[in-house]
């Protein structure tokens, strides 16, 4: 079913309901995109706009009360996430993709060593029996590739400073090879040099194994640095996606426009004049229309009625916003 | 995601309305009303020694004359025991008493725990290690030990002196729990604003900390009322109890002592054991239901 | 220079040390100086990373501890040595709005409480009118509206709100000094420029200055007047916060502000010596960033170095680091 | 490699000795707070209670010496722990003259093992228990069954045994329903021996067990849901775990954590507590010999009986303390 020409993830429509006494919350509203092979892409939005619930959904770990509600995500043009079994599922997680989990301060088990955790990855999804000291060997390997030091194998987590520990848990995604890491927010727990240190190890790494990223954060710089293309969330769907350097540089989307424009930079001093800050929209009483329109300061009529689509605004670059009704190229 | 959760709790009733609190305070009211209800319907009299005919089996059950038991007339609805006190009396007095125990030790367990907990919650250092190094010492120790030695030297306990000296051993639980209670508190900003805001300590115990303890002091108090219960009536059923007026455990001891269980007197051992029985799940039903008072996390599951 | 300016707060010298669990002494913040005249009010940024000792700073101010050594001076009074009556005006005239917005609302009450606890304590109004409209005003600097705010709970309103209602809070007191610790590190990016001009107004218009903790130096960068950037417990760099972030001279501050993922600038080659495993290694009375420092030199591991003026720099501008020994004699 | 950190040890020796010091401090003054000296105390217990008393001067004499009344309170308080940290409580009044050590001896290691084995068995099962009500995957059948067994939480274990014994030994004749082996058995090493031992224990070990386990239960319940929130558990998923892996070694085995900690502190009740169902079952544990004890007015077994309470369980609890970081690596660590 693979062949090289098929994205490492297609992801079409995915949807994620939550049941609350409201009614029911479409946290994830229709989401589709795709990360290439080798690719490294960036989902970005603020806080409750769906990025860290699509990241879940990827990984089919989306908590009760919320659940997959429609869509699909094929890996590799092959197998869809959304509709495997258990068992299946078991063999796909971490084997085809694998997670750096957000934060990391607190996603190792905090009573096993580092080398039971990373063994633990190893042994279950290996058909073969590992030897200990194959096992030894390949995590040393691992911590090599991420820049640890091999005294960290008999460690327990609260051993580790913030950046080991984030680096211990690259260490475990790329562990089996996967075609496909999501990261997490990888590296929002950290101070500043600290996260550039790591974000250069996950980008070396990759750089290495040639995998795929999808790169989930809120920080407008991080996805400079890192990002190839950049896909833009709110309100729980995609409003602009693109080469980093389009969206980042030229923003269409009225939303992205105000995302930008409040990134400070040390170029500039003062302020940006911000227009109204009405908080993230309510889920439960989506508006009819386009779901950005209390906010927008270019809002029309027809945004009231009719929910924009994802057109072409420039190469590659799609917004979804009745600015660019017949797309512009 | 937080925020339409807590919406949600905001519509419905107040937490503290729930079934399980409800239907457990209300059984341990009615059953502690006994001591003023009881006495218009029953002879307390009746429940000391020698004031009726003995062995008087139930109304209605058969009786078994080879055994020497009688059936009882009306005047005795739960038969009589092997030295003439009538069951029903025993139980309208025993009942209010064994609560009163638990109520009394409780509550100076709970003031002594709070006092302590807050003590050691705020003044780091060396009065917070002593504090906590007491507390687990006395929590350690077996209460039954110390109250049997206690019970053996002292011939007329009353049921106070054994409430206040089952308190000595009940504040450890609470203190404990405030302790921690107060520690996680005062790290907190609401705290901070109210110091800024020229709150005294005082004001800052009583008016920030002191509303978001209650299900917890409410918790503490149950389960400091459960513990002595259980230590009182193990006591008394050690034969330590006062002598003169029945309680629970005084009456399982005297049955126990008689053979009761094995003399087929189930009339005799049976109604202070259900009446524990009917306690103790109140009890329970009180802390599950101020477990989901505390801790809303709870509330989905079981 | 006969009639020194009269100061707002001063902080001479203060040192405060933390014992911990198995008994070993920290440094959360080493010897440490800030001015802040009385006129004009000023933003003054104390920037650093987790462990800088930036919260220690905070705390110390806002009186929750106490200085190992030194001494903290508002308005010509030791703050350790104030009387009961003196106190209580220090604290009305020194506030603070903490990161937080959700820890600072007691879960139990309606929004209207901390208002209602500041005028209560504080005796600001004698009549409930005067106390509303008290309210009123301040809710209005913030951008609120007192009859969509006051009678909701906390958990009822957004992060960006409960960070203005703390703002509306300060405000009502009228202080001399706010102590902001990180007040927009957890707030949306789109939401913290409204926050941040509060406070650029209130240090406008009511001559309120603020003390702006952050480890974030773009946030500083646009608001701050003057910059304080700590490492481990010290001062390394001091300048106007033009100067230091635009220029910076500090082979720590260089490596922090080079680091900073900007939109529109890549990361320049990689970075390898600032691991932060090397963050903890002892380096006995030297510089503590020699483990980490790329242009270390064996003089580095002397003693702490002092804080050298900038001379090339046009206005104050002062740097922990021996490469800047030479322009002067170090201060006194 | 475990690393116990000196510190740590030392507290916790610390906290033993304190421990027991306290309670035996305890035991000591409570006798002297009557009106009168125990001495007075006592015989007018034993006059009340109207036990004829032979050779009442040796007694009064040995008691004189058991207190060591005609000295200082300092110095009698200075022997007493003295005699108590060496193991030497004195003579039985009852059973003149064995000594209350040699009693208490022969009578320890059946509650020791009744105890031990009660009180494992529940916390395993119970905490499972718990786990399984906590876990989102459990089987939708189990999750309905398992709660009947929490029916009985919380009721006092002697009364259960009551209950007990009245269903299983006099109405079933299943067990016996007194004693620790039938009197038709040489104690020793053999099938018979054993067989009795086993089958006397069961309703007592029973009654604890049933109602000790649903406080365990309950409280694993409440840390499986906090647990089951971490961000490792969720990781451990996304890492394709079998779901036993997750439920074991990631799930149980951090939510345990504060349930040990329980277990120490609430081993003195549950000591205390099966004291009492001793007596209920006149098993010849210490609940059995302190309930005799309490009937003859033994004084002085009564107090030793206290003090080995006392001990043992703070003993247990020591132990306890130890094992602790074994579990918990970040309780052991220490640089300094």
């Amino acid at each position: 079913m693979t062949d090289e020409s098929s994205p490492a993830l297609a992801v079409r429509d995915l949807a994620v309901e939550y049941a609350t006494d409201r009614g029911a919350l479409m946290a994830v509203n229709g989401v589709s995109f795709s990360v290439a092979k080798g690719e490294i892409l960036g989902l970005v939005g603020e806080s409750g706009c769906g990025k860290t619930t699509t990241a879940m959904a990827l990984l089919r770990l989306v908590q009760h009360p919320g659940r997959i509600v429609a869509g699909e995500a094929l890996i590799d043009g092959g197998q869809n996430i959304v509709a495997l079994d258990e068992k299946q599922l078991r063999s796909v997680r971490w084997r085809r993709i694998a997670l750096v989990p957000q934060g990391a301060l607190n996603s190792l088990n905090p009573v096993m060593r580092v080398k039971d955790q990373l063994g633990d990855v190893i042994q279950t999804h290996e058909d073969r029996r590992i030897g200990g000291r194959e096992l030894r060997e390949r995590i040393e390997h691992l911590f090599m590739l991420v820049g640890l030091p091999s005294r960290v194998y008999r460690l327990y987590p609260h051993e580790l400073s913030g950046g080991m520990k984030q680096r211990v848990c690259i260490a475990m995604a790329i562990a089996l090879d996967p075609p496909l890491v999501i990261a997490d927010e990888p590296t929002s727990a950290l101070d500043v040099i600290v996260q550039r240190v790591v974000a250069q190890t996950l980008l070396s790494v990759k750089q290495r194994l040639g995998m795929s990223l999808l790169l989930i954060g809120h920080d407008m710089g991080l996805m400079a640095q890192m990002a190839d293309r950049v896909a833009v969330m709110y309100a729980g769907e995609i409003v602009e996606i693109g080469p980093t350097s389009a969206v980042l540089g030229n923003p269409r989307h009225p939303y992205t426009q105000t995302l930008i424009a409040s990134v400070p930079t040390m170029r500039t001093r003062g302020l940006p004049r911000m227009g109204s800050d009405e908080s993230a929209p309510d889920l439960a009483s989506r508006p009819r229309g386009c779901a950005f329109q209390a906010r927008c300061s270019s809002v029309m009529d027809v945004c009231r009625s009719v929910a924009p689509e994802l057109r072409a605004v420039g190469e590659n670059q799609r917004a979804a916003c009745h600015l660019y009704p017949d797309g512009v190229a | 995601m937080a925020e339409t959760a807590e919406t949600r709790r905001s519509r419905r009733r107040s937490p503290w309305l729930n079934g399980k609190l409800m239907l457990g305070i209300a059984v341990l009211v009615a059953l502690l009303s006994l001591q003023w209800i009881g006495p218009l319907f029953v002879d307390t009299q009746e429940a000391l020694i020698g004031s009726t005919t003995p062995n008087l089996v139930p109304v209605g059950q058969k009786a078994n004359p080879a055994l020497g038991f009688k059936p009882s007339k009306s005047a005795h609805p739960l038969g009589t025991d092997s030295q003439g006190r009538d069951m029903l009396a025993v139980m309208v007095v025993g009942t209010p008493r064994t609560l009163y125990v638990g109520l009394v030790a409780a509550g100076l367990g709970l003031i002594v725990g709070t006092i302590l907990g807050f003590l050691a919650g705020f003044s780091r250092g060396l009065t917070d290690s002593t504090i906590t190094t007491l507390t687990d010492v006395v929590l350690t120790i077996p209460p039954i030990a110390v109250l049997v030695v206690v019970a053996a030297f002292f011939t007329q306990t009353s049921v106070t002196l054994l409430a206040l000296i089952i308190a000595l051993f009940a504040w450890p639980t609470a203190t404990r729990q405030i302790r921690a209670q107060v520690l996680s508190m005062r790290e907190q900003g609401y705290v901070k604003m109210a110091q800024l805001s020229g709150a005294s300590i005082w004001k800052v115990m009583y008016g920030e900390m002191m509303p978001n303890l209650l299900p917890y002091l409410a918790a503490s108090f149950m389960s400091m009322m459960a513990a002595t219960i259980l230590v009182v009536t193990g006591l008394e059923t050690l034969g330590l109890g006062s002598i003169r007026l029945p309680t629970l455990g005084t009456t399982i001891n005297n049955a126990l002592q008689a053979s009761a269980v094995f003399r087929g007197m189930w009339w005799w051992w049976s109604p202070p054991v259900v009446v524990l029985i009917v306690i103790f799940l109140s009890l329970l039903l009180v802390t599950l239901g101020l477990d989901q008072v505390a801790n809303p996390k709870l509330r989905k599951h079981l | 220079m006969t009639d020194a300016p009269r100061t707002l707060l001063e902080i001479n010298g203060v040192t405060k040390l933390y014992r911990t669990p198995h008994g070993q002494e920290v440094v959360a913040l080493q010897d440490f100086n800030l001015m802040i005249p009385d006129k004009p009010a000023r933003i003054v940024a104390v920037a650093g990373e987790s462990g800088s000792g930036k919260s220690t700073l905070a705390s110390l101010v806002l009186g929750f501890i106490k200085p190992t050594s030194g001494e903290i001076i508002f308005r010509d009074r030791s703050v350790e040595r104030l009387t009961r009556g003196q106190r209580a005006i220090y604290r009305r005239h020194v506030q603070a709005v903490f990161q937080d917005p959700y820890g600072v609302f007691n879960p139990f009450y309606r929004i209207r409480h901390v208002f209602d606890l500041a005028i209560r304590n504080f005796k600001l109004a004698r009549s409930r009118s005067e106390a509303r409209n008290l309210v009123e005003e301040a809710l209005s600097v913030v951008g609120l509206r007192s009859e969509e705010i006051l009678d909701r709970y906390p958990y009822q309103l957004s992060g960006g709100q409960r960070q203005r209602v703390m703002m509306a809070r300060a405000y009502l007191l009228h202080p001399d000094l706010i102590v902001a610790d990180e007040p927009v590190s957890m707030i949306d990016a789109s939401l913290r420029a409204s926050i941040l001009s509060i406070m650029e107004r209130m240090r406008d218009t009511d001559g309120i200055s603020f003390i702006y903790i952050t480890h974030d130096l773009s946030t500083a960068h646009q608001i701050s007047d003057e910059i304080y950037l700590l490492y481990q417990g010290a001062t390394v760099e001091h300048g106007s916060t033009v100067d230091v972030l635009e220029n910076p001279t500090h082979p720590y501050a260089r490596a922090l502000i080079a680091s900073i993922p900007e939109i529109d600038r890549r990361w320049e080659g990689e970075i390898t010596g600032l691991n932060e495993e090397s963050q903890q290694a002892e380096t006995g009375s030297g510089c503590c960033f020699y483990p980490r420092c790329e242009q270390r030199m064996d003089r580095c591991l002397s003693a702490q170095p002092a804080l050298f003026s900038i001379l090339s720099a046009s206005e104050p501008h002062r740097s922990a680091c021996y490469l800047y020994e030479r322009e002067e004699d170090g201060e006194r | 490699m475990l690393r116990l950190s000196r510190r740590y040890v030392l507290a916790r020796l610390g906290r033993f000795v304190l421990t027991v010091w306290f309670g035996a401090t305890v035991i000591f003054v409570v006798p002297r707070l009557g009106r009168s000296n125990p001495v007075d105390a006592i015989l007018g217990r034993l006059a009340q209670s109207g036990a004829s008393v032979q050779n009442a001067d040796q007694l009064i004499a040995g008691y004189k010496h058991r207190f060591g009344l005609d000295k200082s309170v300092w110095t009698q308080y200075a022997h007493y722990l003295e005699n108590a940290f060496t193991f030497h409580q004195g003579y039985s009044l009852a059973q003149f003259p064995a000594k209350v050590d040699t009693l208490i001896g022969r009578a320890a290691p059946y509650t020791i093992g009744l105890l031990l084995f009660a009180t494992l068995v529940s916390f395993a099962l119970g905490t499972l228990i718990g786990a399984l009500l906590g876990w989102s995957r459990t089987n939708p059948v189990l999750r309905r069954v398992l709660p009947i067994t929490l029916v009985f939480t919380a009721l006092p274990a002697f009364m259960l045994g009551i209950l007990l014994i009245y269903f299983f030994a006099f109405r079933l004749r299943w067990f016996p329903y007194a004693g620790a082996y039938s009197s038709n058995v040489t104690p020793g090493f053999n099938l018979a021996f054993i067989r009795s031992v086993i089958e006397h224990g069961a309703l007592p070990a029973l009654s604890v067990v049933i109602v000790t386990m649903g406080v365990w239960a309950l409280g694993m319940r409440g840390m499986m849901i906090t647990t089951a929130g971490e961000d490792y558990m969720v990781l451990a998923d996304a890492k394709g775990l079998r779901s036993s892996r997750v439920f074991w070694s990631y799930g149980i085995r951090n939510a345990m954590l504060p349930q040990v900690t329980q277990l120490g502190l609430s081993l003195g009740s549950i000591a205390g507590g099966f004291v009492v169902v001793e007596s209920v079952f006149a098993y010849p544990g210490l609940g059995g010999l302190l309930y005799q004890a309490v009937i003859n007015n033994d004084y002085t077994l009564i107090q030793g009986i206290c003090f080995y309470l006392v001990l043992g369980v703070a003993f247990a609890v020591l132990i306890l303390d130890l094992i602790y970081p074994l579990l918990d690596p970040r309780i052991s660590y220490s640089k300094g």
